[in-house]
């Protein structure tokens, strides 16, 4: 075991517990969301040692940075100080789901050992260079697609939270 | 290898944190009673000696770690014991990738005055700086106090406002260098720029020798002036302190964010601020203002100038230290502008700072990106 | 020739193009009046530089030494469809040969003069505060259209300007459209046409299929069909009833189908009266100068083909003759203006097809040009009589107009002269070089048909002499207080007359007869004919001998002169005359008048028919019953019924119940693809 | 080297995590937050399965780590989108319990 192997090996023990501790925690969502920084983090983390680098800063820039900071906003903003969510009405369905979850995992963990080990990697692969010439030569197209996207989206919420639209 | 990042990251410790940010604490006070026309702290005193009241600082550390650590009723604990650790981590990892000196070379060692110098070095100082939010959000929400809730919320709202107009404010300084590393950029910035080079790289036309000898250090600010500025007021809104303090907000919200805080815990968070004053001014310096360089004296001039009178390896060790003075010159004097602006500038209210952001930053940079891109897009063509 | 000058070509319908779609962003996009001198400036000015390329294609065209006498502008493959032998394609292509040289110097020349016009005839429309640009934008479309029509190289690009001249005919038409008998008769100008363009592409799908039975590379492009037309030539259909049909003639006869609908011959004339409706400018450049004629283009741009087609080209000379006349005795007994002027328009557009099916393709465009002159100008003329007469067309409130109008008077003067076929004026001419050449064809019935041609030359002089002299001559039956203001219109109106009248009185020496160069020992004295041969296919020389070509110039000098006088003795001499003589032949008369009965018959055998079968069966039964009442109400039923009847049980409202379904489906996939 | 295999059993984890948080908790908040996470493990399969393939030389090829970049850019909208969507609900309704919001069904 070399030291990736183990940094990777306690990076994913941690996005694990961390993501159940999210799920789990029924009494404080600031809490549960502090948690889906540190597995966000973790799978950051991850995207290194798999040499992805770029991948991995813009994980932490937009999922930690953002996204789940946006999340919190929402929290504080609505307050929702300890509020109480007993479980839900819905027993049956959710047994049946936890039962599917685990038929998921295994049907997938199923496929474990088949992969080759991975090749050496290229000069320079995942950095930001080689992957900003591939978005705007290759995927020209989806990166517009994105950014009409976003526009989409910003007016969508701009719609649906804002009070009074002037 | 591992020695050398070790010795370096120490360096930085010592230097940056331990030493630099009290003495800013010292220098803000200064500023701001010379600014007002007061005297300022000049009480504190060993036996009588105050060092023009120098050692303030020193009795600020002393009170804070003897004081009470208290946490409020009804209050998170772990968060709320957490956050300040969160909020000053950043600050200080932050520092990792800004060289504080050139590259230079002993035989065939290479010294590369950073500790660490990542290919994305750039990304890493945004990662970092979008992490720096979880601290402050975390002390809002733990303290179990509406006016920390409310601060939190400003802070929550504000840094993720700003961080991408601050990203967006420096594209243009690594499109024209080409690259996210710091040290990089800095080595980049190592040298001159003709006054009158465009009409030669766009335009075509030879310079004669009295327009060729019209120089300036080859800075981003000359390159990126806008840029500049947008950074400079993206990099203070991100560190709270005012006119851009709305999570703090000393007048309203008490102390915001803080406001349940106290002794050393009260005093990271307060260090942190000032940790970070020092982070900025180190990266305005290194993106825009030539890093370690000296203006008009590029390192090749200074070795081999120095070099042929006292030997090689005096002149790089000369280089060294004259870099590294340079470097805190700038820094210091960035520190001393954002100090300025700090105590001359009114404090913005919410929907300025927002609206300041959304609509006249962000709009702005957006033009200096494709200028730039514009620009770069001619000189290629012209050369 | 070099590269640049072809590049040229593909301007020249475009600038036309350049325009309309300004005006059309103007008036439909961007909703601001345009000021009135900028809609002129860019609509004329469009046309007028259309007019000046087309006269450097023109000069360059001339300018090539040899017999390759054709300029091509390829742009772009427009249509490439299908692979391997029966690969399709259409090229985006212009060509310019003397053909379409002649048609694009005759389009954009009496286009840029009839749009000149229109500025004067249009000024005073109040109808409709867009009306002047939005009348500029179709007229700018039109040109366009015509022009692609003529300069396509390829019959599909000729097709599309087929149908861009049948849209912008409908819309101009139309262009009164508060009206409802303006958009009725537009939208019988489109129907009618429809019919034509229906045998149009019939043509163009047998010509394609054809080649590719033959085996050569299929192209609708005319270099190539040219160039292959061997192949087909002898290809032979049978008949339902048994007999053998050679290809081309069952092809010639579908394009002569949209011939005849877009220039109006019989059966399919029926809209050209009515299209009247439009503005006097439009019926001038539409109706009469150019796109009517694009069916006598088409059997010209053809004519390789025709020449192979005996049956096409005898129904051709035949259908001519017979429209010819059918159309002029109708004029006879017209009273308003622009209807004797469409007749007659018919009828020329007979003479035309007369020409072009006895195999005198130039001399059916020879009659083309001379009668896109002074037919225009005879229309521009009863444009500003009745603009001057504040929008009266009926000629019995007319009468005595020419010293009021003198300028008018003496163009109209100059057109009548031109359409009767007095020497030396440009009708005279081409009429006179029709009926040689039947005369000397080989078609079965030839005399017959010269007969009628000469016949018809007759009742052409004296029906626009008797227009001319009910307008200008005789007492007026005008209200006295509109007589005060009659007057000649504005030198914008009246400048594009007289270059109009100057054209049609000289436009004969574009092709003058042998006969007068011989005396003078002057060899290819026909110019036209000259320029245009190279286009034709080489075919044996008809002719007839010099003296008796002589004596047939003479003839219909005399029998024009006879109806010329004919009418002054009715309408000048004896004006209580023709009242009698209606009066005494009434059967006669009323069927002249009411135009054979030929709309009520058409009314009677097919559209009632028509619409009776489409409201009981298309529409009550198909629409209403079927579609609507099975297919939409019963799945609407249906689902109803289904809905509520159980399916309604699943949709719990529990987002979380739907993520639980999507989580069983997906898993029952993995399950089966991982199996 | 770190085994692809276990790569993505850990994303298959993270995945079915993810799922049971979506399922079973009634805050809307924290569904969405178990959103992101499924989005998440998604995306580190994507980046595995691009370590395992990466091409070669100049055929290198990004089409994983590109898809994450976009799965981001989606996840971006979509929460912001659907936060919107909470607080007007919350506005509305006073509440972010999604079993309160089933008014939508027979």
């Amino acid at each position: 075991m070399t030291v990736p192997v183990i940094l990777f090996y306690l990076f994913a023990g941690l996005a694990v517990l961390s993501a159940l501790a999210m799920v789990a925690n029924v009494r404080n969502t600031v809490a549960a969301a502090m948690s889906l920084v540190i597995t966000m983090v973790s799978l950051a983390a991850i995207y290194v040692l798999l040499e992805a680098y770029l991948v991995a800063a813009i994980q932490i820039i937009v999922y930690a940075g953002a996204i789940v900071v946006l999340f919190l906003f929402v929290v504080m903003l609505l307050n929702l100080r300890s509020d109480d969510f007993p479980p839900g009405r819905q027993r049956l369905l959710k047994v049946a789901g936890a039962a599917l979850g685990a038929f998921a995992v295994a049907e997938l963990m199923r496929g474990a050992g088949v992969f080759p080990a991975p090749p050496p990697l290229p000069e320079g692969f995942g950095g930001y260079r080689a992957l900003g010439i591939a978005l705007y030569t290759d995927y020209i197209l989806l990166v517009e697609m994105a950014s009409l996207l976003l526009t989409a989206a910003i007016v969508g919420a701009l719609i649906l939270a804002k009070r009074k639209i002037d | 290898m591992i020695v050398e990042v070790v010795v370096k990251s120490l360096f930085i410790l010592l230097v940056v944190v331990a030493a630099i940010a009290p003495v800013i604490t010292w220098i803000e006070r200064k500023q701001s009673a010379v600014m007002q026309d007061r005297i300022g702290a000049n009480r504190a005193d060993i036996a009588g000696i105050t060092v023009l009241g120098l050692l303030h600082p020193l009795a600020d550390v002393i009170k804070l770690l003897s004081k009470e650590d208290v946490v409020p009723q009804g209050a998170n604990r772990v968060m709320h014991l957490v956050a300040p650790l969160i909020a000053a981590a950043p600050a200080i990892i932050a520092y990792a990738v800004i060289p504080f000196g050139g590259v230079y070379t002993f035989g065939d060692h290479t010294l590369s005055l950073v500790a660490a110098n990542p290919d994305w070095g750039l990304l890493y100082i945004f990662a970092i700086g979008s992490l720096a939010t979880y601290g402050t959000v975390m002390a809002g929400w733990a303290s179990n106090n509406n006016w920390s809730l409310l601060g939190g919320l400003r802070a929550s709202a504000q840094m993720i406002s700003y961080e991408v107009t601050m990203g967006l404010s420096v594209v243009g300084v690594f499109m024209v260098f080409g690259t996210l590393q710091l040290q990089d950029m800095a080595v980049a910035q190592d040298g001159t720029l003709r006054v009158f080079g465009f009409l030669d790289v766009i335009f075509g036309l030879a310079l004669p020798w009295w327009l060729e000898i019209w120089k300036i250090p080859a800075w981003g600010i000359f390159y990126q002036p806008l840029g500049f500025l947008m950074f400079l007021t993206t990099m203070m809104a991100e560190n709270k302190r005012p006119p851009f303090d709305l999570p703090e907000a000393e007048s309203e919200l008490i102390a915001g964010y803080f406001l349940e805080y106290s002794g050393m815990r009260f005093g990271l968070f307060f260090m942190s601020e000032f940790i970070e004053v020092v982070v900025i001014a180190g990266l305005i310096t290194t993106l825009f203002l030539g890093g370690w360089s000296v203006p008009w004296l590029s390192t090749e001039t200074i070795i081999g100038g120095v070099g042929s009178v006292f030997g090689q390896g005096f002149a790089t060790g000369l280089c060294i230290l004259v870099h590294f003075a340079t470097f805190m010159i700038k820094v210091v004097a960035m520190i001393w502008l954002q100090m300025a602006l700090r105590w001359t500038l009114p404090r913005f209210r919410y929907d300025q700072v927002m609206d300041l952001c959304w609509k006249i930053i962000l709009p702005l940079s957006i033009a200096n990106i494709f200028v730039t891109g514009l620009v770069i897009l001619l000189v290629q063509g012209g050369s | 020739m070099s590269e640049r000058a072809n590049d040229l070509l593909r301007w020249i319908p475009l600038l036309p193009l350049l325009g309309a779609v300004f005006h059309g962003v103007m008036i439909g996009i961007i909703r601001r009046s345009t000021p009135r001198w900028g809609v002129i400036a860019i609509s004329c000015g469009t046309v007028g530089l259309s007019f000046v390329l087309s006269s450097v294609a023109f000069v360059a065209l001339v300018g090539i030494p040899g017999d390759a006498t054709v300029l091509v502008d390829r742009v772009y493959t427009w249509i490439g469809a299908g692979i391997g032998a029966s690969r399709f394609t259409a090229d985006l292509a212009f060509r310019v040969d003397p053909l379409s040289a002649t048609m694009i110097l005759v389009v954009t020349g009496v286009g840029f003069l009839i749009h000149v016009y229109s500025i004067g005839y249009m000024d005073d429309d109040h109808r409709d505060d867009r009306g002047f640009q939005r009348f500029f934008c179709y007229l700018n479309l039109f040109t366009f259209s015509m022009l692609m029509l003529v300069l396509g190289d390829n019959l599909v690009l000729m097709f599309l300007g087929w149908e861009g001249v049948g849209l912008c005919s409908y819309l101009l038409i139309g262009f009164w459209y508060a009206d409802r008998w303006n958009a009725y008769c537009g939208a019988k100008a489109f129907i009618v046409n429809r019919i034509g363009d229906f045998g149009f592409l019939i043509g163009i799908f047998l010509i394609y299929t054809a080649l590719v039975d033959a085996g050569v590379p299929a192209g609708v492009g005319f270099a190539e069909i040219a160039s292959h037309f061997g192949a087909i030539a002898d290809m032979t259909v049978a008949t339902p009833w048994g007999s053998e049909w050679l290809l081309v003639d069952l092809i010639g006869l579908c394009l002569f189908l949209g011939a005849v609908g877009k220039s109006a011959q019989i059966p399919l004339y029926v809209w050209l009266p009515d299209a009247m409706a439009g503005p006097t400018p439009v019926s001038a450049l539409i109706h009469a100068a150019t796109m009517v004629t694009a069916g006598v283009y088409m059997v010209c741009r053809l004519s390789f083909l025709y020449a192979a087609a005996p049956v096409a080209s005898a129904v051709i000379a035949w259908t001519g003759a017979v429209t010819a006349l059918f159309a002029a005795t109708i004029a006879i007994t017209q009273s308003d203006i622009k209807k004797v002027l469409a007749y007659s328009t018919v009828s020329q557009l007979g003479y035309m097809f007369l020409a072009a099916g006895c195999g005198g393709f130039t001399g059916a465009i020879f009659h083309l040009v001379t009668h896109a002159f002074f037919k225009a100008l005879l229309f521009l003329a009863a444009g500003a009589v009745i603009l001057a007469m504040h929008h009266e067309q009926n000629i019995e409130k007319m009468g005595g107009l020419r010293r009021r109008i003198p300028m008018t008077h003496l163009v109209f003067l100059v057109g009548v002269v031109a359409i009767s076929g007095f020497p030396p004026f440009s009708g005279f001419f081409s009429k006179d070089e029709i009926l040689a050449t039947t005369l000397a064809s080989h078609l079965p019935g030839h005399a017959v048909l010269y007969a009628i041609g000469l016949f018809t030359a007759g009742i052409t002089a004296f029906y626009m002499w008797r227009l001319y002299f009910k307008v200008f001559y005789g007492e007026s039956h005008a209200p006295a207080d509109l007589l005060d203001h009659v007057k000649d219109p504005d030198p914008v109106v009246v400048n594009p007359l007289l270059v109009l009248a100057f054209l049609s009185a000289t436009g004969g020496m574009l092709g003058i007869p042998q006969i007068y160069g011989d005396p003078f020992g002057i060899e290819h004295m026909h110019s036209l004919n000259n320029f245009l041969s190279p286009v034709w296919p080489a075919a044996e020389p008809h002719g007839v001998a010099h003296a008796t070509e002589i004596m047939l110039t003479l003839v219909a000098v005399a029998v024009a002169l006879l109806g010329a006088g004919l009418a002054y003795q009715l309408y000048v001499r004896h004006p209580a005359w023709p009242g009698r003589l209606a009066q005494r032949l009434s059967g006669a008369y009323a069927l002249l008048r009411d135009k054979y009965y030929v709309d009520e018959l058409y009314d009677a055998v097919i559209v009632r028919p028509l619409v009776k079968f489409s409201d009981v069966v298309l529409f009550r039964t198909i629409d209403a019953g079927l579609i609507d009442g099975v297919a939409v109400n019963g799945t609407a039923r249906g689902v109803r019924a289904l809905a509520s009847g159980g399916l309604r049980r699943l949709q719990s409202g529990l987002a979380q119940g739907y993520v639980v379904s999507m989580l069983v489906g997906t898993a029952a996939l993995l399950w089966y693809w991982l199996r | 080297m770190i085994p692809i295999d276990h790569v993505i059993t850990l994303s298959a984890i993270l995945f079915a995590i993810g799922i049971a948080g979506v399922v079973t908790r009634r805050n809307m908040i924290v569904i969405l937050m178990s959103i992101e996470l499924m989005l998440n493990a998604v995306n580190l399969a994507f980046v595995g399965f691009n370590r395992l393939w990466p091409g070669g030389g100049a055929g290198a090829h990004y089409d994983g780590q590109v898809f994450v970049l976009m799965v981001i850019t989606v996840a971006a909208a979509e929460v912001s989108v659907g936060l919107g969507i909470v607080i007007s609900m919350f506005r509305n309704r006073d509440s972010v319990d999604i079993d309160d919001v089933s008014l939508l069904k027979w």
